[in-house]
């Protein structure tokens, strides 16, 4: 069997999803990032190939995308989360416009062209990250366990207001609405407020256009998703596994540019 | 005997102190401040009571401090941190002049005349660079906060860090792993750049010794070590550093006391 | 110490040039003074000074470019807050850290708000430093301007002839421009050179050689430009699948060396941009055998100099210039690569892109500090930017 | 707590003639002829557009309103959409947003500008603001170039007053081809005469602060008497509102009364205020019964009270002294020292608080060093960061810890009254 590999390496974490010469998606799996990246790389791979029941041999090519791209030896392309991103969501929803990736650290709006080709991008600005770990953290002092959290933020009714850009800040805002007693629904809804008001931030900076889709891991959340809905008025598209969106774009474009050079 | 309190309710932990008429210190108790603050002063001061087995009634005044100070409703008193650190710090080392705290948002420079304050300065309005900026380092590396101090002293060519932002510490750190630094060194470079920015800031009341190292920070011994490497000068530590706003309120308190009676 | 590097490779000179702009000592500031009586150094920044005013008064002009990004900030951000950009604090930080020592007075001006302040903040500070501040006029359009400007530089030649002990003549400040037309032309060719065969020579290469002339004797800038220009004309080669862009927004605070790298690594032919103006800002010649060499001087601010956001020239459109430049050097994209906190060269950003929209001109926006060291995430934006413009 | 917020006959009347002036200002939205220059506050030429019966639009003034009124974020915003960025001054976003989402304001429809008319007095971020103004509208545009004071006298040269006076008769020349009419020369005396008139009262109110207690606050009430110094100065109804303002306070000084029950701190404060949080701000030293008795940000757009006063007989001449030399922003920052200083000393105060506001670096550049200069006197300083029109950079919590720890230790010993709710 001719595979083609894509993998993401993210601070967080690792995702690989493995695709065939048609461009269908084998498997898709994720594992926390942990040094040494070549190792895991290695390993990542092994593991995916393995629960496909193939092996290293059938491995035809290798892309590597997300911030440790060029740390795996053995790829044959590397490409930035942006562009990966761009066309993994391009695929999972072609009639994609605008791509929002929401990660642990930071965040993007992207415009993209049918196919996938990013046409205008911007990133947030470095006071303004820290989407993923400040939700995580949020949860920690609500002493809420991370995967309540989506559904907990649909049932506030009164979200808080949460200005502070800074996620360390904004962090000292949730300890000041806890004392005041405010719900862990309140609060949380108005957590996914907050990221989302910043998201129209950085969407509008590039000119919104449906359709939007949501890739990342904040798109588990479902009170995310509500929450953009809602800021940005459009209808978000999100894969049942958006934190792929990065690794099939990268395995995707893998087989384009080997369609080009077998032509 | 009477007693007087200082209650210091933190965002993430609520310290309480109990000291005698001789300003012995005689209970602690450090609980967290958890999702209500407005009970954290109440459940710390009861725990501190039943640490020193001492009951209400004797306790002659209770002064809260720190950003839950106001929730302290109990509390006769509320008085800034920055007061009470001061106080504090030249109770236990009386020949203080310069108090350095970093707790986990706030890092501060105090400049103390006879336990009183005399300038003062506060990390901006960016938390860039304070405790928190350590235990994220710690979670990124997989490491609890009590440890890396010590293995940030092993560091032979610590790395250089582009940020102090501790939201994007974090993808430094993962560059430096990428690059297969060595975590010591990478540990060293994280304790170095802290140091140097508290020093930046502290350098603005003045670096005049001697100076007490309060806050939760001053527990790591990595911290200390590159504290004073760069300042040149030993750091007053005590076991009890960290208590140091709820020792000084309990010292306002006490004074309080005592001038209220001497008054009637 | 100038003969050694004659004739060289364009590695070995821009070696030669590295390292000089990496000592934070100004060496060659200092043998140049030693070297004759009645000379002294002065410090500025590079945008807009008249050197040939200091020259001819017996004062080397050094361009004050900051710390670079080995410098710790550990004084100088007592005085200047966190939202104030980096030059400003570390040119205040290497005065409190004795770095400008070498220099005899230092000269700031109305580029912008900080730099104003900072000259305040630099005379109570080092009371012992003459400081002057020259005001550029901003009114374009006003015929009396090139005289108001003309009068300012007299009396920023007088500060500079008490520095040195020597009065200024008419006579040497004819020769001082003579002497920097030969530069600015030198520099204008290899900007034509680069344009037109971007692969002969890099920016990572250019902007040292540039650069340098901030550093050392005109003289000898002069002579290491030509040497530059001889050896990258006939430098072998092909040129690369890259896309070529228009650099803007670093007049002033300059990115560092490896920052610089980082974007022609990342697939990128630089073919202009507006580094380091101060040397080139002249479109074209001063007159030589001016009867008031002062007046022309001023009288080329006015009325031949390049825009930059420092400059509110109401008879021109910055943006439509941009777009121009990008046009005439056959620019695939621009990049506007903004100092963080410069607010004159962030105001320009919404003029740009509005301009370059409307012209069909892909574009990048980013920000960077002198004091940066690790450039991944800028790194990841242009690659992400030249990823944007290959794939389809 | 104490009643901090007195309303006495000048606000009142304060309300009524700004009302009018705003009522000008969408009456020329709407079309009724008048022509509209924007100008900038600091030593402001307003005198001679009086004459020509130009009617003065201030966007400093519509952005601080908006930040007030709590309307500016959505403004601020939407020029970050156009490219401005975060970092950029937020009272040029503000107007410019708010220009390019159709110039209503809950206070006024503001005209089209018939002229722009970039008087930048030291600000270089305001050269951008008319000049933006001018790219992105097509409207003219006149720069009148104002050198900024840098020699050691803290005088302009000659030059520059030679300078300034040529491009003002340029500006007559403008606003004669703007209007259709010659410059009626009397009328300028006129306004001038006016203007020279309200600045001795404004001076003489400064003055009032010196004792004690102080009649009014010299920073949150001040700032009540600077719209009408700006937007109503060469007029009669600006002499009117300072005839009234001068009375008021001076019955409040005889009679021993100032803003607060009592008065326990006197300090001078630096810095423009945060208009988003004005009022937060404001009970944040009332608290402490802490009372400004001076203030640099009440100088932006002229320092009278150190004896300038407009000159009738000279009103070019004069108009030019008063952008040079006679406003706060066009001084170098080392003046400002000396301007604290006198305060301190002067008015008889015992603190000094900055209030370093990221939009503005004119103001702010450089406070770490005023705060090291003063703190080094002995003078007990204090240094807080906000912003004066973007409220997302106030966190309230922080700003009332250092507040409260200032007052702390310059009280020495917290009392009862000093550390309570």
């Amino acid at each position: 069997m001719d595979i083609i590999a894509g993998v993401d390496l993210g601070s967080r974490s690792t995702k690989v999803v493995l695709v065939d010469r048609e461009g269908r998606q084998l498997v898709a799996r994720a594992t926390r990032t942990r040094p040494p990246l070549i190792e895991l790389v290695d390993r990542a791979v092994d593991e995916a190939l393995a629960s496909i029941g193939a092996g290293r041999g059938d491995l035809r090519y290798i892309a590597t995308t997300g911030f440790g791209r060029s740390s795996y030896p053995e790829r044959d392309l590397q490409l930035t989360e942006v562009t990966a991103a761009a066309y993994g969501a391009a695929a999972l929803f072609p009639d994609t416009r605008c791509v929002l990736d929401i990660g642990a650290q930071s965040s993007r709006a992207v415009k993209i062209a049918p196919g996938g080709r990013v046409r205008e991008f911007k990133s947030n600005e470095k006071c303004a990250a820290g989407a993923g770990g400040f939700v995580e953290r949020a949860a920690k002092y609500l002493e809420t366990e991370l995967a309540e959290v989506g559904e907990l933020s649909m049932h506030g009714e009164n979200p808080v207001a949460i200005s502070s850009v800074c996620a360390v800040l904004a962090e000292s805002e949730i300890i000041n609405h806890v004392s005041r007693g405010e719900t862990r629904e309140n609060i949380l809804r108005g957590v996914h407020q907050s990221l989302a008001e910043r998201a129209v931030l950085l969407v509008k900076r590039i000119g919104i256009e449906e359709a939007v889709t949501l890739v990342g891991g904040m798109g588990y959340q479902a009170g995310m998703i509500r929450a953009l809905q809602e800021a940005l008025g459009v209808q978000i598209h999100c894969a049942p596994q958006p934190e792929m969106a990065g690794a099939l774009g990268a395995a995707l474009l893998s087989k384009r540019r080997m369609e080009k050079s077998a032509a | 005997m009477k007693y007087a309190a200082g209650i210091d309710v933190g965002s993430t932990q609520t310290k309480c102190i109990i000291i005698d008429e001789n300003k012995k210190i005689v209970a602690r108790a450090l609980t967290d401040t958890g999702a209500n603050i407005t009970r954290a002063g109440e459940r710390g001061y009861e725990a501190v009571l039943a640490a020193g087995g001492i009951a209400r009634e004797d306790v002659l005044c209770v002064v809260g401090t720190g950003y839950g100070r106001f929730k302290v409703s109990f509390g006769d008193l509320q008085i800034t941190e920055i007061t009470c650190h001061a106080k504090g710090a030249s109770m236990l080392f009386p020949e203080t002049s310069t108090v350095i705290d970093m707790g986990g948002q706030d890092a501060k420079g105090i400049s103390v005349q006879n336990g009183e304050v005399v300038d003062f300065v506060m990390n901006d309005k960016c938390a860039a660079g304070t405790g928190r900026f350590l235990s994220t380092a710690a979670e990124t590396l997989g490491l609890s906060l009590d440890e890396i101090g010590a293995i940030s002293l092993q560091a032979r060519n610590p790395v250089r860090l582009s940020t102090v932002c501790t939201v994007f510490v974090e993808s430094d750190i993962m560059s430096y792993v990428a690059q297969g630094k060595k975590t010591e060194d990478i540990l060293g470079g994280i304790h170095s750049a802290i140091a140097a920015r508290t020093i930046a800031l502290v350098r603005r009341v003045g670096l005049k010794p001697s100076y007490t190292f309060t806050g939760g920070v001053s527990l790591n011994v990595g911290m200390v070590k590159m504290l004073e490497e760069k300042l040149g000068a030993p750091l007053n530590v005590s076991p009890d550093s960290h208590y140091m706003g709820a020792i000084g309120a309990a010292v306002f308190a006490l004074e309080h006391a005592m001038s209220a009676a001497a008054a009637s | 110490m100038s003969t050694q590097v004659i004739a060289q490779s364009i590695e070995s000179l821009v070696e030669y040039c590295d390292r000089i702009i990496e000592e934070p000592g100004f060496a060659a500031a200092v043998a140049w003074k030693n070297a004759a009586p009645k000379r002294a150094a002065i410090g500025c920044f590079p945008v807009y000074t008249p050197t040939e005013i200091f020259y001819a008064s017996g004062v080397l002009p050094v361009g004050l470019a900051g710390g670079g990004n080995r410098m710790e900030i550990a004084h100088a951000d007592s005085r200047f807050q966190s939202f104030i950009c980096s030059i400003v604090k570390s040119t205040l930080e290497q005065g409190m850290t004795e770095l400008l020592e070498p220099l005899d007075g230092l000269v700031f001006h109305s580029i912008c708000d900080p730099a104003r302040n900072l000259a305040s903040v630099y005379a109570r500070n080092f009371p012992g430093t003459p400081v002057e501040y020259i005001h550029f006029p901003q009114n374009f359009e006003a015929e009396e301007s090139p005289r108001y400007l003309r009068d300012e530089y007299a009396r920023v030649a007088k500060f500079a002839g008490e520095l040195s002990g020597r009065e200024m003549t008419t006579e040497d400040l004819r020769a001082a421009i003579a002497l920097y037309n030969r530069i600015r032309e030198t520099i204008r060719r290899l900007y034509a050179l680069r344009r037109d065969a971007p692969h002969r020579l890099r920016t990572r290469e250019l902007y040292p050689l540039v650069r340098v002339g901030h550093l050392i004797p005109p003289e000898e800038h002069a002579e290491l430009l030509a040497d530059a220009l001889h050896a990258a004309a006939t430098r072998e080669g092909r040129e690369r699948d890259r896309i070529r862009v228009v650099l803007t927004g670093s007049f002033c605070e300059q990115p560092p060396l490896d920052l610089i790298a980082a974007i022609e690594d990342a697939g990128c032919y630089l073919v202009d941009d507006d580094f380091l103006l101060g040397r080139r800002w002249f479109t074209e010649n001063v007159p030589e055998n001016a009867e008031d060499p002062l007046l022309a001087l001023a009288d080329g601010y006015i009325n031949a100099s390049l825009p930059t956001p420092v400059k509110h020239d109401m008879r021109v459109s910055p943006s439509q210039l941009l777009v121009e430049r990008a046009r005439s050097h056959r620019a695939d994209a621009v990049i506007v690569l903004c100092a963080k906190f410069c607010e004159p060269s962030l105001f320009a950003y919404p003029l740009y892109r509005k301009a370059l929209q409307e012209a069909g001109i892909p574009h990048l926006f980013l920000e960077f500090e002198e004091k940066m060291w690790m450039f991944d995430r800028v790194k990841s934006e242009i690659e992400t930017f030249v990823e944007s413009l290959l794939f389809d | 707590m104490t009643e901090t917020h007195y309303q006495g006959k000048l606000h009142h009347l304060q309300k009524e003639l700004m009302s009018e002036y705003y009522a000008a200002l969408t009456a020329a939205a709407n079309g009724s002829g008048v022509p509209a220059a924007y100008l900038l506050i600091g030593g402001n030429p307003v005198e001679l557009l009086r004459a020509f019966d130009i009617l003065p639009v201030f966007p400093e003034v519509n952005a601080l309103q908006l930040a007030v009124r709590k309307q500016s974020l959505p403004f601020i915003q939407s020029a970050e959409f156009m490219g401005y960025s975060s970092d950029n001054c937020a009272y040029v976003k503000a107007d410019i947003g708010m220009y390019f989402g159709g110039r209503e304001t809950p206070f006024a429809t503001i005209p089209e500008p018939s002229l722009l008319l970039c008087n930048y007095v030291g600000c270089n971020v305001y050269l951008d603001w008319f000049g933006h103004l001018a790219e992105f509208t097509g409207k003219p545009a006149f720069q009148l170039d104002i050198p900024f004071i840098r020699s050691a006298s803290g005088k302009p040269s000659k030059e520059d007053i030679e300078y300034v006076l040529r491009q003002l008769h340029h500006l007559i020349g403008r606003c004669e081809e703007l209007t259709g009419r010659k410059l009626d020369e009397d009328r300028l005396r006129e306004a001038v005469r006016l203007s020279s008139l309200t600045g001795d009262l404004w001076s003489k109110i400064k003055h009032l602060t010196k004792r004690t207690p102080a009649p009014y606050d010299a920073y949150f009430d001040s700032v009540t008497m600077m719209a009408p110094l700006y937007c109503l100065r060469g007029t009669p109804q600006g002499l009117e509102f300072f005839e009234t303002a001068y009375a008021e306070l001076l019955a409040k000084a005889e009679a021993g009364i100032g803003p607060l029950e009592k008065e326990r701190f006197r300090y001078v404060i630096e810095g423009p205020p945060p208009w988003p949080h004005l009022r937060a701000f404001r009970d944040m030293f009332s608290r402490w019964d802490a009372v400004a008795v001076a203030s640099t940000y009440s100088t932006v757009g002229g320092l009278w009270e150190f004896g300038f006063t407009h000159d009738p007989d000279h009103p070019l001449e004069s108009i030019a002294r008063h952008l040079l030399e006679w406003n706060l922003t066009n001084r170098n920052f080392l003046q400002r020292y000396e301007q604290i200083e006198r305060y301190l000393e002067e008015w008889n105060a015992n603190a000094l608080v900055i209030h370093s506001v990221k939009s503005c670096r004119l103001f702010s550049a450089g406070q770490g060093d005023m705060r090291e200069y003063f703190t080094k006197r002995g003078i007990p300083t204090l240094l807080v960061e906000s912003d004066l029109e973007d409220p997302r950079y106030f966190s309230e919590a922080q700003m009332r810890n250092r507040i409260d720890a200032f007052f702390e230790s310059i009280a020495h010993r917290p009392t009862r009254e000093g550390a309570s709710v």
